[in-house]
């Protein structure tokens, strides 16, 4: 059985609930200037460990880039 | 030279600087440094894994003012969810409202602007919206809390300059607050004139991103707007239709 | 920035001054001071008794170079004889060639003024011609020996801006000489664009003299003048007819 | 010819007439005589005992459209008002929306445009909304039942040409309804350029009411209006940078 | 409409037509017979055998009055031999001098057609010089016997427009006789501005020879020119910096 | 007694009800290219006289002007 | 031997004295627009027989054709 | 008996040949920064003094003034 979650506007499955930070160290995502947004609430770098990500959740991982 | 003021804060360079198209982010803090660009917009983005790039925030130096934009909104309220969002990631109060349904143009609506613009000042953010240049939407955009009106020279990114003249002039003389040119400007001259004919300040990305300088671009606008905004102080002569001397008019020796 | 070398000469400030219809002389050397402005123009005057003036010279530093004019020539001979008068004077080997029988206008007789350029080329002057923008007549002012070309950018005194870019545009492209443009430029951006289009320099006096606060003006020409120059050598971006994009296209969260 | 159809109506003359300002009524059935014009704007007013003057449908041939204006509406609401006031005066299905609270330039108001269109299009007029130009609001204009787009070339009334030739090009590119240029062109040449980049049609009062000779005017923008559609279906030669030889380039006898 | 008169004869149609770059000589008699043109350029070359074409004096009606060009000339000397000849052959006393140095921008050499231009008047040519916009030159040529001038607008087929109006309104305003514009016209709107200040008539070749419909676009220059004229006769309203409503100003029910 | 109306937006006095036919004679409008908007309804000369003015009315009287 | 002339700017040689009339003919000129510049005067078609080509003589073949 | 001369181009009678230096200031002239042409030569204020005024001379004072 397994859970499901939108994570960057896209459906994923995963086998349990985890921490956040393990999930995105996972995916390789490095440094701490990102920012997510998890079910529309900001999240920053010092608090992704101690969210655990849920069934259903929504996930964004977002940064700033150049614009004009 | 008459202080700029916008949210409060004193704008010591009338020269604002959009950050896209750059070959390189690492040209963003020396254009910084050698202009003394003071306000600088940044982009908000989703990030997918393995796809990461650095993040901007990284090469801009901390007493720049950021202005988030909201491009890649449609309507007021992805407008407004994307300015909450910059903001709660840190970014400071200040936003650019870019609200875009034209993909050819990059044309903005002013309606929704608007729109946007109302419940994002009420909610404490300094708001320069991007809009169509119209005297009376620009009103109205003072109306709803904007603290300066940004109205196109020409499309984004184009290069095609001040085409939009007499009616930002309008505006200009009509409108207690301050009117900042923002996209198509791709002169320096550009620059100058939209100056001299007393806009606040002017906001470039294309005409420095895109020149085979960019830095020394950019020190070439930084003083163009210098020139423009001396010059609109300064109180230019009289243009007059027939000759004038500027020797004395007497034969030279009659 | 190349440097532009006329008569051996390295000049460094590409903005010249002309010095008529200032309200008081003591505005020259500090706006002189203010902006380096190196390249100063004179004319040369009958002084009758009991009407004598300051003398200009006296607030001109020694550093400048001098460049009368011979304004009230028209024609060849009368130029080339006011020319000797002011170098023996003093003044130095520049001299800028006016020739005008146009009292409305003001504008230039070239074939006088090629004439005049031969004589005065051969007897070692500097010489630097006013002049109606023209390609062969720019190409014969070099052959005749001018260290460089000034075509007007609009009538003498008008400030009515640089209203003959086409034909400017063609010489600055086909002529090796350094091409100046010289009367008319009302607005420091009209000098900005002057030099991004290639001008070796521009000369500006009504409008600085007319100005409400010359100084500042004077000060914002400068500042247009190396803005319009730095661009020049920038290499500006192309100009587009549709918009690109400054932020990334992608809708924000899709 | 391509054909121009509005409201189901087959419009002959691409010239529309303001009939304002004239010195004399009578000059409009001679002007509509000897040029052919179709469309003819007028305005609705309260008339007051002892000042009553000629009524203008008096001078108008029958087989005229007319389109009332609204002006003097601040607001959608008394646009619609009016609209429907002179709707049942007998004056046809046309209409010439006009909301304006701007009185020293008379720039419209595009929001309230909008919305006096969708009203109005509704109850089965055929609605010409005069709009500041604006590629976002000209397709809302559209979506709301315009029948055609009529963006301002400059400010009412002032003879100054057609300022806005950038955003109202991108208009006729982008949007299927024809595109009028109503307001400020001042020359038959400023007209005949609206038609040669793609206007479907302009209307001019002010520029042929304040000539010296209003009815020889008013022929001049009838032939240029015609000569600019005529340019723009012919399709105009390419624009180059160099010269290109009309005649055969050997030399003469080489 | 006042009359034009050249050589004595009275111009009816204010179009010229410059006959080169034709798909088809077809096309002449075709667009003289719809536009009334009745001044017409031609170019003199010699033929070698087996490489003869059709002679363009075959398509162009007995009535009009045929000009030819001295193209090709390098100076005065080869412009006033070629001028002799076409003389000779029968094409009657009118020419247009040409002379030309330049390769690239087709640029004339003003001081060698005042020259050719003295010697063909005295020998009783009607002199029609093409010639760089200039004041001076321009009364010179008037001087030498020239029956009209015609600066040029931009490079010859270029299409560029009338990027000359400056220095060419200047020698409208100043000298008295006929100022054609000549050369890079590229729309019928910008020869209609050209005959709004008061051009005598333009001549056109490029414009209507690469037209996508040559024909329809000759009418069109054809209608423009009439409407300029007839612009500039009327006289043009004043130009005003605010708006003047044009209808009552008076709140629609106030 | 008198009855008020709204005449042309501004108030007026008449001593008693009279046809509309007759109130706008006596003001000296002269011809028929004339409307009259009376309480929101408009009102062509042909059938002025069959209406009667009555206390509290508000009238216009409209035609077309030039305007551009 | 052979005479010399310069035709359209450049040297022949021809075997003998010839009409115009007929040495144009051979080199396939065909129609009577043409003008002949013969030392430097001009002869139209009706007089090209009567003009016998010498040696050093000068000859250029001319007509009008599509010019600005 | 007087002598003539030319003086910015209009002729003036002097009693007698006199020093320039003394004829100008006679006339006025304040300071060093003008120049004289003396019969088509130019001369500068040291030099005045040293130099005497003939019949039939030509002279003219000459300085800069602002000129574009």
């Amino acid at each position: 059985m397994v859970m499901r979650i939108i994570f960057n506007g896209r459906e994923e499955e995963l086998p349990e609930e985890i921490p956040l930070g393990d999930y995105l160290a996972a995916k390789g995502y490095r440094n701490e200037l990102l920012v997510v947004q998890h079910n529309g609430q900001i999240y920053r770098p010092g608090e992704w460990q101690r969210l655990i990500i849920k069934p259903g959740d929504q996930l964004d991982v977002l940064h700033f880039v150049g614009g004009g | 030279m008459e202080r700029l003021i916008i949210g409060g804060r004193e704008i010591t360079s009338r020269l604002f600087l959009g950050t896209g198209k750059f070959s390189s982010y690492r040209l963003i803090p020396e254009i910084i440094a050698r202009t003394g660009i003071q306000v600088v917009t940044v982009a908000l983005r989703r990030v997918d894994p393995g796809k990461q790039e650095d993040d901007m925030l990284a090469y801009i130096p901390g007493d720049c003012i950021l202005m988030p934009n909201t491009s890649g909104a449609r309507n007021a309220e992805e407008a407004i969810r994307i300015a909450r969002l910059a903001r709660a990631m840190g970014c400071g109060d200040w936003v650019k409202i870019e609200v875009i349904n034209d993909n050819r143009y990059l044309l903005p609506d002013n309606e929704e602007t608007i729109r946007a613009t109302a419940v994002l000042a009420r909610e404490g953010f300094i708001v320069l919206p991007y809009m169509n240049p119209d005297l009376t939407a620009g009103r109205k955009l003072v109306d709803a809390g904007a603290a300066a009106v940004m109205p196109l020279g020409s499309p984004i990114g184009t290069n095609r300059g001040f085409k939009t003249r007499e009616l930002v002039q309008i505006m200009i003389d009509e409108i207690k607050c301050p009117i900042i040119v923002d996209a198509g400007l791709g002169r320096p001259s550009e620059a100058a004139e939209a100056m001299e004919i007393g806009a606040a300040a002017v906001l470039v990305n294309t005409a420095i991103a895109t020149a085979g300088d960019p830095l020394s671009m950019a020190d070439a606008f930084s003083l163009a707007v210098r020139a423009g905004r001396q010059a609109h102080l300064a109180g230019p002569g009289e243009v007059s239709a027939l000759a004038r001397a500027s020797s004395p008019l007497t034969g030279f020796l009659d």
